[in-house]
């Protein structure tokens, strides 16, 4: 299916940077094209970096606890600039606290995220639902 | 810019304070001679410093959680909550994430989306936007001492605001706040900030007032090795005793091998008398903090309560002055205030049941700490080097060079080279050294631990060891072994 | 009576067999070649001796909980839950009190009003109403070793019933399931109950059919001083090993002072090898329990977690091949099988971050392992004598001359004389040393030590020291304070 | 207001040893005259023990779980024995596993017994206990 671009980094104020190197490594290692922001990255970053490296996806990490406030209104500006179909994924600890997951998915997805994912996802699973997104297209 | 180790000129000082004092509208409330006064009707048994020299006396380890909320109200029902139900000996404050970035404005939004929702959208408690009086509200309502954690790079007006709002202890430093916690600010820069922070405690101190200060220990919390934390506590520690702080905690935070953890500690509290007397600075009281695991933490709660009480047991048998707690939510969130209680319970059951054993005088403590002090050697002889004596100039040259380089750093004035990973013990050792100034012998006991894992695991050292390390604890074990061993 | 520590002749064992199988109807079941073939069935990873050998070779400690219910489908998922969720290594069906007291009238009412008010009205598994067919259903249920746990004085039909049920380990003995289980069982009596019991595994052994077995080493729970423990172990297995007995565990209970609980297994690994080759007991396969604390325990659930979590730690630390957990429910009543959950996975977690550590040979180790090695040949070297070179005469006289007496038990064959207390560090020592047959340096010692505290404290050494200890821990500590200390 | 007399032992098949033998000791500190039937003790023995005696209460002990059982119909066998009046104190844990402890009050208040106790009670509680209840006789 040749090589996929994934643009990747930790969204808002935030500046958990272990999850990110790991995570940009281990997508390396399974073969994708990686453009890793790096922590601190504000919405218009992501998606210069998109339309730059004609990315296929965002995956967009908020471990802090400020990610609902962070992550909105991300599909409106991709969509303004002209990344309609670009899939969202997000994970982390999204929200402030342990909250029910199903709800936090349901306000993710709202917000236009394609797949949303708890605290304790693996890269494994990652990786997964990478591949299975790129078949599907 | 150039920044140099000496004592804040009151002009430069007071210049700046006026900047400073307009970041934002609660910059105007702040009076120093009214805050002088407020400090001073603050009972003794309810300032950081004091108790902690009593804790120091009695050989007790005290033990405090992290808790922030963005209303005020539901911040002192938490911290009350916290010191009667919690048995917590210290509070803490811990400020939101906007807010250590100087975004008030965001803050703000946080503060009204959480009225709205009911829920606290904020990380932490909004101490800048809420102002002195608030504050006030909030350290008068409780029982004991309450310090402020943070994380922000530029602290300087959430010092002031701090100070004047009651509370008695304030953490972070050039380093040890920066490195970890931002990705663009220079160590000029956040050394100068800090400078500010310290010179002002050091001002409440002439006015007699004493504020405790505590450099942040963990750094990025992941895999750091002892004789890099040390060293930068030591760096902040001779830093803020420069200005005039006369009352320092410095901090360590676990890697989880008792023998190491031990050793840590007692090593970071005989280097750095030394180094404050080789200075002159024989007034300032240092005390200990130890953090409990800093990394990821596991799903589950119970064995969360494990990674919390392991913890708690190695504070204790260092006979650290005070511990941080972590709560079973950890991997989840920001806890509630029973899961933060809980974690409060476990610790205090474990630091008090071993009260009375001391594990700092044991032969393989004492051994390990002798490798720990010659590697702060190298490292801090290497700035006084680099500085020509400044610990300020020297910090910043370090940084360039890599003698001072902190694993997993966001930070891009961090190297970056030196890469951590587990001997077959569970003890932190350095995969890659980078350009830390070891000698030889050094250089080689690292290798030589490493490679006594890599024979017990069947595998060469390499990068994909750290990886495994770094997910160990929260799957359930210190040293992350391959699958199939 | 007299007995005396020989291997029981098959005529004297058949024809006891012959009234134990007697009991209750449910003896009938019991097919000795049948229940062979059984046994033989069983794949080796569900052999509970396969499985501590294994742990052995690769130096782990397996963690396994307490549990029993009386109604047995519901015993079947409990013990599922454990092994799936709670991640049991090791499994146990504990026994209830009545069948324990051999009252099976009323363990068959406990059953009945079980099955009508829908809770378990037993405190344990009835293994001998149930029968043979019923054990195998629940034995065959499950992946894991399944070991049967009790405290019963006359054990020969539970025995006949759980080997032929299908489970592979069996714990008690005639000193460690009499004196702190029963009132009037002499030890005559028990001894000889459980030469039967240890023969019968013998008789397996020889049709090729190896059955753990495992003394119970914490006694009364209470301050049990290891010397103490450790002789009784070391007895019972030179009794068992008589009859025929091939795997062993010996077992120890938490203190709660890390190199007393450390060196206490060492001392008991040490010693315990060398008497069994001094009897020509080669073959006789050792492995180690360590019973996280079994005293009283704190109300408060994450407490409880720091408790558990120290034991675990205690046990990593030294090596034990199992360790017994206990849960944050043990100070309410019997666990659910949630908290028994939550008590392996606190465990769980500690034992495998502790995995890589050991404290066996730290010098502080090794000197408190060579005291404890000379109270226990003390102890060993006077039963022998009393008993002129016969085990189980000597145990008779030792337990009416007070050389051996266990502290807190409520058998009117135990003397009662010696009085525990902890020292200073927290170390179980002797406030009285009773009768023990110990030399002036080792009273002197225990007195001294004791002083310490005493001087500490601020008063003289005295039965309050013992009372404070007994609820410490369940307050929050491990050396009981004087209040106002 | 005199000695007072106490009969107190653990019933039932029950052994636990430590709590019987501090709360004995405790008592007797306390002032109490105290007849200690150790454990593993009878519904008749206690009665016995009361007669003979001329005890003001009966204290009944039960950790191990068989409480209900065990205590089940005491309160009639003093009352045929002529302790028509006597109080019966309950304490310890008293039945299988973590219950609500309203509940199992209620089940012993109902079958008879004068006060019942929780998991933990201290004997500071248990003596003040002691002292109310003979100052209110
Ligand atoms: C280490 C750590 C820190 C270090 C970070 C150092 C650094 N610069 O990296 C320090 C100490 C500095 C720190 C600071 C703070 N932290 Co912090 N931190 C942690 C901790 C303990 C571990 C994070 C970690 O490194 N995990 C290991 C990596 C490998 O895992 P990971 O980060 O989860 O990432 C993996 C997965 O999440 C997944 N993933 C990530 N993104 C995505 C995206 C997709 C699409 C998918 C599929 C998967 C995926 O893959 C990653 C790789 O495996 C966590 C708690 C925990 N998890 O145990 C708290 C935690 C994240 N921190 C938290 C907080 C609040 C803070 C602070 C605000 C301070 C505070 N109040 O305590 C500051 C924030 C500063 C800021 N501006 O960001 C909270 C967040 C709360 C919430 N969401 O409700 C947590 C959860 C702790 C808690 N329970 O309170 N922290
Ligand atoms: C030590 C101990 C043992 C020792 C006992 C040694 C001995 N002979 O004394 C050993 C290991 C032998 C043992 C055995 C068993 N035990 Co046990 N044991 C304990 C343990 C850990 C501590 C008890 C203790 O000594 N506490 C210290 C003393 C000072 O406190 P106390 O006993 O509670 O007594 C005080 C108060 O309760 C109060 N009190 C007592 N009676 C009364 C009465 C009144 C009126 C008042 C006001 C107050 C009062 O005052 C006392 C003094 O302060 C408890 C759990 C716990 N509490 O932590 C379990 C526990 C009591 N045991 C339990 C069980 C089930 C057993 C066994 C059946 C084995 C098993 N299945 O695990 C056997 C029973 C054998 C038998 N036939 O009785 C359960 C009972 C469960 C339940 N009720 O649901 C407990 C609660 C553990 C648990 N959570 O599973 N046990």
């Amino acid at each position: 299916m040749g090589e996929r671009t994934i643009v990747t980094g930790v969204i808002g104020a935030d500046v958990h940077a272990v999850g990110n190197k790991i995570l940009a490594f281990a997508l390396r290692e399974a073969g994708f094209k990686v453009v890793n922001l790096g922590v601190m990255v504000s919405q218009e970053e992501y998606i210069e970096a998109a339309i730059e490296t004609n990315a296929d996806v965002i995956l967009v990490s908020s471990l802090y606890g400020h990610g609902e406030i962070d992550c909105h209104g991300l599909r409106q500006k991709c969509d303004e600039a002209g990344l309609k179909e670009i899939p969202l994924l997000a994970g982390g600890n999204l929200v402030v606290g342990k909250q029910n997951f199903e709800d936090v998915e349901k306000r993710f997805l709202a917000m236009g995220f394609t797949r949303v994912y708890p605290p304790g996802t693996t890269v494994e699973t990652c990786i997964e639902d990478l591949k299975e997104l790129f078949q599907s297209e | 810019m150039e920044i140099t180790n000496k004592k804040l000129s009151d002009d430069a000082f007071f210049a700046q304070r006026k900047e400073v004092l307009q970041q934002w509208h609660t910059g105007k409330e702040v009076n120093f001679d009214e805050a002088v006064a407020y400090q001073k009707s603050i009972p003794p048994h309810k300032r950081f410093g004091t108790k902690l020299a009593k804790a120091v006396t009695e050989n007790t380890t005290l033990i405090q959680p992290r808790a922030g909320v963005a209303l005020y109200d539901e911040h002192i029902k938490l911290l009350q909550y916290l010191e009667e139900e919690g048995e917590a000996d210290l509070l803490p404050s811990t400020v939101d994430s906007y807010t250590r970035l100087n975004r008030y404005n965001e803050a703000e939004t946080g503060i009204e989306k959480s009225k709205e929702s009911g829920r606290s959208m904020l990380n932490g408690f909004p101490i800048v936007n809420y102002g002195v009086d608030i504050c006030r509200i909030v350290t008068s309502s409780l029982k004991k001492p309450v310090q402020v954690r943070h994380g922000t790079p530029d602290a300087r007006l959430l010092t002031e605001i701090s100070i004047a709002g009651g509370f008695t202890s304030y953490e972070g430093g050039g380093i040890s706040y920066n490195i970890p916690y931002s990705k663009n600010h220079s160590i000029e820069k956040t050394i100068s900030y800090w400078q500010y922070t310290d010179r002002l405690v050091g001002v409440y101190e002439e006015a007699g007032v004493s504020i405790n200060r505590e450099p942040f220990g963990p750094l990025t919390g992941t895999l750091i090795s002892p004789c890099i934390s040390n060293s930068v506590a030591i760096i902040e520690a001779l830093l803020a005793a420069t200005q005039g702080v006369k009352d320092i905690t410095v901090g360590y935070g676990q890697c989880g091998n008792l023998i190491q953890d031990v050793a840590a500690i007692r090593s970071l509290t005989r280097v750095i008398r030394e180094y404050l007397d080789k200075y002159g600075f024989h007034d300032v009281r240092i005390t200990t903090v130890f953090h409990q695991w800093m990394g990821g933490f596991p799903q589950n709660e119970a064995k969360s309560f494990g990674v919390i009480s392991w913890g708690a047991a190695a504070a204790a048998l260092a006979k650290a002055t005070k511990v941080i707690v972590k709560t079973p939510h950890e991997a989840m969130g920001i806890p509630t205030k029973e899961a933060n209680a809980s974690g409060l319970h476990a610790t205090k059951q474990v630091i008090s049941m071993l009260k009375d054993q001391d594990f700092r005088e044991i032969p393989a403590v004492i051994s390990e700490s002798e490798i720990i002090e010659k590697e702060m050697r190298c490292i801090l002889n290497k700035v006084e080097e680099l500085g020509k004596g400044d610990y300020a100039i020297g910090t910043v040259a370090a940084f360039e060079a890599g003698v001072l380089d902190i694993p997993f750093a966001p930070s891009r004035y961090n190297a970056g080279k030196v890469m951590p990973a587990r001997d077959n013990m569970g003890a932190v050792r350095l995969l890659e050294i980078g350009n830390l100034p070891f000698t030889p012998d050094l250089i080689d006991f690292h290798r030589q631990k490493l490679e006594e894992r890599a024979k017990q695991e069947k595998r060469t050292v390499s990068f994909q060891m750290v990886i495994d390390d770094v997910y160990a604890i929260g799957k359930g074990f210190l040293v992350g072994r391959p699958k199939k061993n």
